[in-house]
């Protein structure tokens, strides 16, 4: 079997076969999720300590600082060091706390984060499950890690984190819509849900450059509201810290709280990949029509790294952001979304739907 | 249609202002050089503070071991909150004088606030300001601290 | 706990949570009792008293020279202000009147204060509205003026550097220099915070109409300062009673008709401006004295009541003294703008909601110890 | 208008008040009772107009218990003091001029908080720094076993 950095249809397709011609079908299956399982859980801690990293030297150069620069070369393991510190950390019990729900809210939110990993393709061939509803999976699973906000809250027994619940439930309902819309902007441009088969129509130009005006649109608002989705800055209500102290997760400690704090990272990551997906042509690399030497050089660079870079590069415009703006009130929030994005996106629905009934979009 | 209009306009008025706020964020990331803060513990040798930088109170001694304190005890009687202790002591000096001078001249640099009146008011200028800021210490007694060093005299010619 | 809840009335569907005494943004150990329904503040009451030290029980039995240093523990924004305070009700008291030196030095330090605690304020109001990056540019600026206070008075923000009849050391050579020098360097970074927070829509849209009070409130609940000066209420000490070389100078006094939280900050943002054109009229123009004048060992004021008004960062410093011709002052008050300024917060706040709250505390530029004292 | 005035409009339009003159600002010595009526006048009279409660400082003149007020008008731009005294010192009653300035709200609590000075109609008499237990700090018979103040 030859290993191809460029296309791993054929890697995948060969552990596949290969498990299948020593254990019966159902055994095969299934330790072909447990082996995806423990890839995606190691690739969702890595992420998540990157992305911390990542975060905290964005936001540090931004101000005039150095961030973290005392564990490792730069400081690389200083979330590793925080990490363990956080594992060690006690678990504080809370009086009068609804005991189930408060441990369980933190598994919610992760599990939800974790369920949208598996449908993303992170390279030719490198996808866990590739749903002919890619985008419509991707949508509702990532708007599940919600349960587990308000669960945190209310069971939390604690005042602020109820407030900061209730503000993430209004935020995610009403942000829902946007994401949504603006992805079936995307769809209709692409005919198709599938994620494999929308990244093969990017192959002479992204989503972002073939759909024109309305592409680029959609791709704000998708930004926009993705921002909205994962709870953080400018729209950070839930966890307010200087209103509501941490928000929703005021009352956990240690390792539950590492948890809220890995997931909100990996959520991020999420709405990043699949605006990749979506917008920006997935793991496809840059193709312009015609200019070949352009394009072999383009080839060169392996899918895996196209599709991390330009996810990458859409958080740190997120972080960009987050690291800018003074945070909305709660009514601010809401305005933004039903009186400015809704109509925007419904417009530009239209406006898409004209442009790939006359044709245009080739 | 005005408030059509108007709707337009704060649309673009609005990611316009944003898109300024972002500017400046954007600039600082992108200039290298731009880092205003110090690496402190690993500078110490270059760490220089200005000279009126009020550390800590000390009393200098010159090479032979000599101070300038008298034992007046202006410093002790003009110090707000009591930081300063002086023991005095009655000796008798080579010309068979009674002479008082300090035993120990004791500084409390755990209730000092750097109001800098016994630096001013002491009439021998025997007290100083230190340079030295880093006073954490284990232990409160380890504050306390004697500002006479062991065997020191008062310098000839201050009365 | 339970005396403040017995205090707020409550109705159906409130409920109470404290924000408070350590919380993020009441910018130390100033606790709110809140009375929210919903999200809709229905009643704030301050308890504060939590850095309570009783300066003016200790002033009582300190000397004058001594009770400068309690000052700057005051509102320690505004420490060399204070400082001024008690030395011009001291030097009134005595009849003394300072060089022109010594004046000039004085308004140009007062005036780096209220750069530096504007600067503080801008960096930690930006930081309470969520924008977490302009509490770095806001103190990485601050740094410059507090480097200058070090050089010269040795204490940073603590800094003790009057003393009745005069300040305590002439200034350092590299005084002017350093000045200067900031005051090119921020001409060119004070509009880069106008770019980054204050023509920002997000933060527009919070802070207008927010927490607006009017003239005639503003004058019965006694409020000074930028928090006077944005409902309309010509408040300037520098202006109406002018001390140290104030009547030297020419400065507008910034005047706002809307009272909301957005002009409170934007007198303070305009008052950076006006601060360093004063700075640039003295600068220069330092003249030769003596640098304190001749004092005796033990000042004892005459017998009487004395009073003197400063502005500092946060509005106006009143002390008064009551001497009965002791070394000792019989009775000493401060009449802190913080203290005065904080009592309206109820109707302020009341009817806007809990994130607004945050934004109208941040907007009084509340320092807990001048409250508490 | 000057401090000569500025008495001489005092005195005539609040009369049955001891005013001192000659120092920082005009002085007026009110009795407790006239308090709120002498207060009113000043702050109603289109030619004093004293809108502004600067500040209220409780006073132990070791036999006296009160209070002194500085007034300012935004107007005119002079200054008053008002000053008022109890003998009583176990129960000292001061009305509160919470309803000419609510200024006085806050300044009111602190006086009672420190001096034990009540105020009459005070709308929210609570102590302010202290709690309940604390004695009243700023009386100059004020003992406090634990931390020794004074020398």
């Amino acid at each position: 079997m030859k290993f191809n950095i460029y296309d791993l249809t054929s890697f995948t397709q060969w552990i596949d076969s290969s498990l299948r011609a020593s254990m019966s079908p159902g055994w095969a299956v299934t330790v072909e999720m447990i082996i995806i399982g423990l890839a995606i859980l190691i690739f969702f801690a890595l992420i998540g300590l990157f992305l911390v990293y990542a975060e905290r030297k964005v936001c540090a150069f931004m101000q005039n600082r150095l961030g973290p620069n005392r564990v490792g070369p730069g400081g690389i393991f200083q979330t590793v060091a925080d990490l363990v510190k956080l594992l060690f950390v006690e678990l504080v019990p809370i009086k009068n706390a609804d005991k189930i729900l408060f441990n369980l809210a933190p598994f919610i939110v992760i599990v939800a984060s974790i369920m949208a990993i598996g449908a993303l393709p992170f390279a030719k061939g490198l996808q866990a499950i590739d749903l002919n509803i890619g985008v419509f999976y991707l949508m509702a699973v990532s708007s599940m890690g919600v349960i587990g906000v308000l669960l945190a809250g209310w069971s939390s027994n604690n005042k602020y984190s109820l407030i900061g619940a209730m503000r993430s439930g209004a935020q995610i309902v009403s942000y829902e819509l946007s994401v949504g819309l603006a992805l079936i902007t995307m769809v209709i441009l692409a005919g198709t849900m599938q994620l494999s088969e929308m990244i093969e129509a990017q192959r002479w130009g992204w989503f972002i450059f073939k759909g024109h005006i309305p592409a680029v649109i959609a791709f704000v608002i998708y930004i926009i509201a993705g921002t909205a989705e994962t709870n953080r800055g400018p729209f950070d209500l839930a966890e307010a810290e200087s209103e509501l102290t941490a928000g929703y997760h005021t009352e956990y400690s240690g390792i539950k709280f590492a948890l809220f704090f890995l997931a909100e990272y990996i959520n991020m990551f999420i709405v990043a990949a699949i605006a990749t997906t979506v917008f920006l042509g997935g793991w496809m690399p840059l193709h312009v029509y015609g200019w070949d030497g352009f394009n072999k050089v383009m080839d060169f660079i392996p899918p895996f790294i196209w599709f991390l870079g330009k996810t990458f590069g859409v958080v740190f415009v997120m972080m960009w952001l987050k690291w800018t703006f003074p945070r909305l009130r709660i009514d601010q929030l809401l305005t933004l979304e039903w009186k400015f994005l809704l109509p925007i996106n419904i417009f530009n629905l239209l406006l898409m739907a004209f442009l790939v009934l006359a044709g245009w979009h080739w | 249609m005005k408030a059509f209009i108007e709707y337009i306009r704060s649309i673009f008025d609005g990611l316009i202002s944003l898109l300024k706020g972002l500017s400046v964020t954007g600039k600082y990331f992108f200039k290298p050089g731009t880092t205003w803060t110090q690496q402190y513990p690993n500078n110490r040798k270059e760490l220089k503070m200005f000279d009126r930088f009020k550390g800590e109170v000390i009393m200098p001694h010159n090479d032979k071991n000599e101070h300038k304190c008298t034992g007046c005890g202006i410093c002790e009687i003009n110090c707000p909150n009591g930081s300063i202790e002086i023991i005095p002591v009655t000796i008798v000096n080579e010309e068979g004088k009674k002479q008082r001078i300090i035993d120990k001249h004791i500084y409390h640099l755990g209730m000092c606030t750097f109001c800098g009146l016994c630096v001013k008011t002491c009439p021998s200028q025997a007290l100083a300001f230190g340079q030295e800021f880093e006073h954490a210490v284990f232990d409160r007694t380890r504050l306390n601290k004697i500002l006479n060093q062991p065997g020191s005299k008062i310098m000839k010619g201050v009365a | 706990m339970e005396e403040a809840v017995v205090n707020v009335p409550l109705e159906q569907e409130e409920y109470i949570i404290n924000m408070g005494p350590q919380h993020p943004s009441t910018h130390g150990v100033l606790r709110l009792v809140v009375s929210l329904k919903g999200e809709m503040v229905q009643n704030v009451q301050p308890h504060i008293g939590y850095v309570h030290r009783g300066i003016e029980k200790m002033c009582e039995n300190l000397t004058y020279q001594q009770i400068i240093h309690l000052t700057d523990r005051m509102d320690y924004l505004s420490a060399h202000i204070n400082n001024e305070a008690v030395c011009l009700a001291v030097e009134k008291a005595l009849g003394i009147e300072v060089s022109d030196r010594v004046k000039y030095i004085r308004t140009i330090l007062s005036e780096l204060t209220r750069i530096q605690s504007h600067q503080l304020f801008w960096a930690t109001y930006g930081m309470d509205l969520g924008g977490l990056t302009c509490f770095f540019y806001g103190l990485r600026d601050r740094e410059l003026i507090l480097d200058i206070f070090e050089e010269t008075c040795g204490g940073r923000m603590i800094v003790s550097y009057n003393t009745p009849g005069g300040l305590m050391n002439d200034i350092h050579p590299n005084f002017q220099k350093r000045t200067k020098d900031f005051i090119k360097y921020f001409r060119k970074t004070l509009p880069e915070y106008d770019r980054l927070l204050t023509g920002n829509v997000i933060f527009q849209e919070r802070l207008k109409g927010i927490g607006r009070i009017n003239r005639e409130d503003a004058i019965a609940w006694g409020l000074t300062g930028p928090v006077g000066r944005a409902s309309g209420f010509s408040c300037d000490i520098r202006k109406h009673n002018p001390y140290s070389a104030y009547d030297k100078v020419t400065f507008n006094e910034i005047l706002y008709d809307e009272g909301d939280s957005f002009h409170r900050y934007q007198v303070r943002m305009d008052e950076m401006w006006e601060s360093m054109n004063i700075i640039e009229q003295l600068i220069d123009n330092i003249p030769e004295g003596a640098y304190a004048e001749k004092m005796k060992p033990v000042i004892k004021l005459p017998e009487g009541e004395y009073w003197q008004s400063v502005e500092t960062a946060r509005g106006e410093l009143g002390v008064f003294i009551e001497s009965d011709g002791n070394k000792y002052p019989y009775r000493m008050k401060f009449r802190s703008p913080n203290f005065v300024n904080l009592a309206p917060l109820n109707i302020m706040a009341t009817g806007f909601k809990i994130a607004d709250l945050v934004a109208i505390n941040g907007s009084l530029d509340l320092v807990i110890p001048d409250i508490d004292r | 208008m000057d401090n000569l005035q500025l008495a001489a409009l005092a005195a005539a339009i609040a009369p049955g008040n001891e005013i001192v003159q000659g120092k920082q600002f005009v002085e007026m010595t009110v009795a407790p009772e006239h308090l709120i009526s002498t207060a009113t006048i000043l702050k109603q009279n289109k030619d004093t107009q004293f809108d502004m409660l600067v500040c209220i400082t409780g006073m132990d003149w070791g036999k006296d218990l009160g209070a002194v007020y500085h007034l300012r008008s935004t107007v005119f731009n002079h200054m008053i003091v008002l000053k008022t005294k109890v003998s009583d010192r176990e129960n000292p009653e001061i009305d509160s001029l919470c309803s000419l300035w609510q200024a006085a709200n806050f300044h009111e609590r602190e006086v009672y908080d420190l001096l034990g000075i009540k105020f009459r109609g005070h709308p929210d008499l609570r102590r302010l720094f202290l709690d309940s237990t604390w004695g009243y700090p700023l009386r100059k018979d004020y003992k406090d076993d634990v931390n020794i103040l004074g020398r």
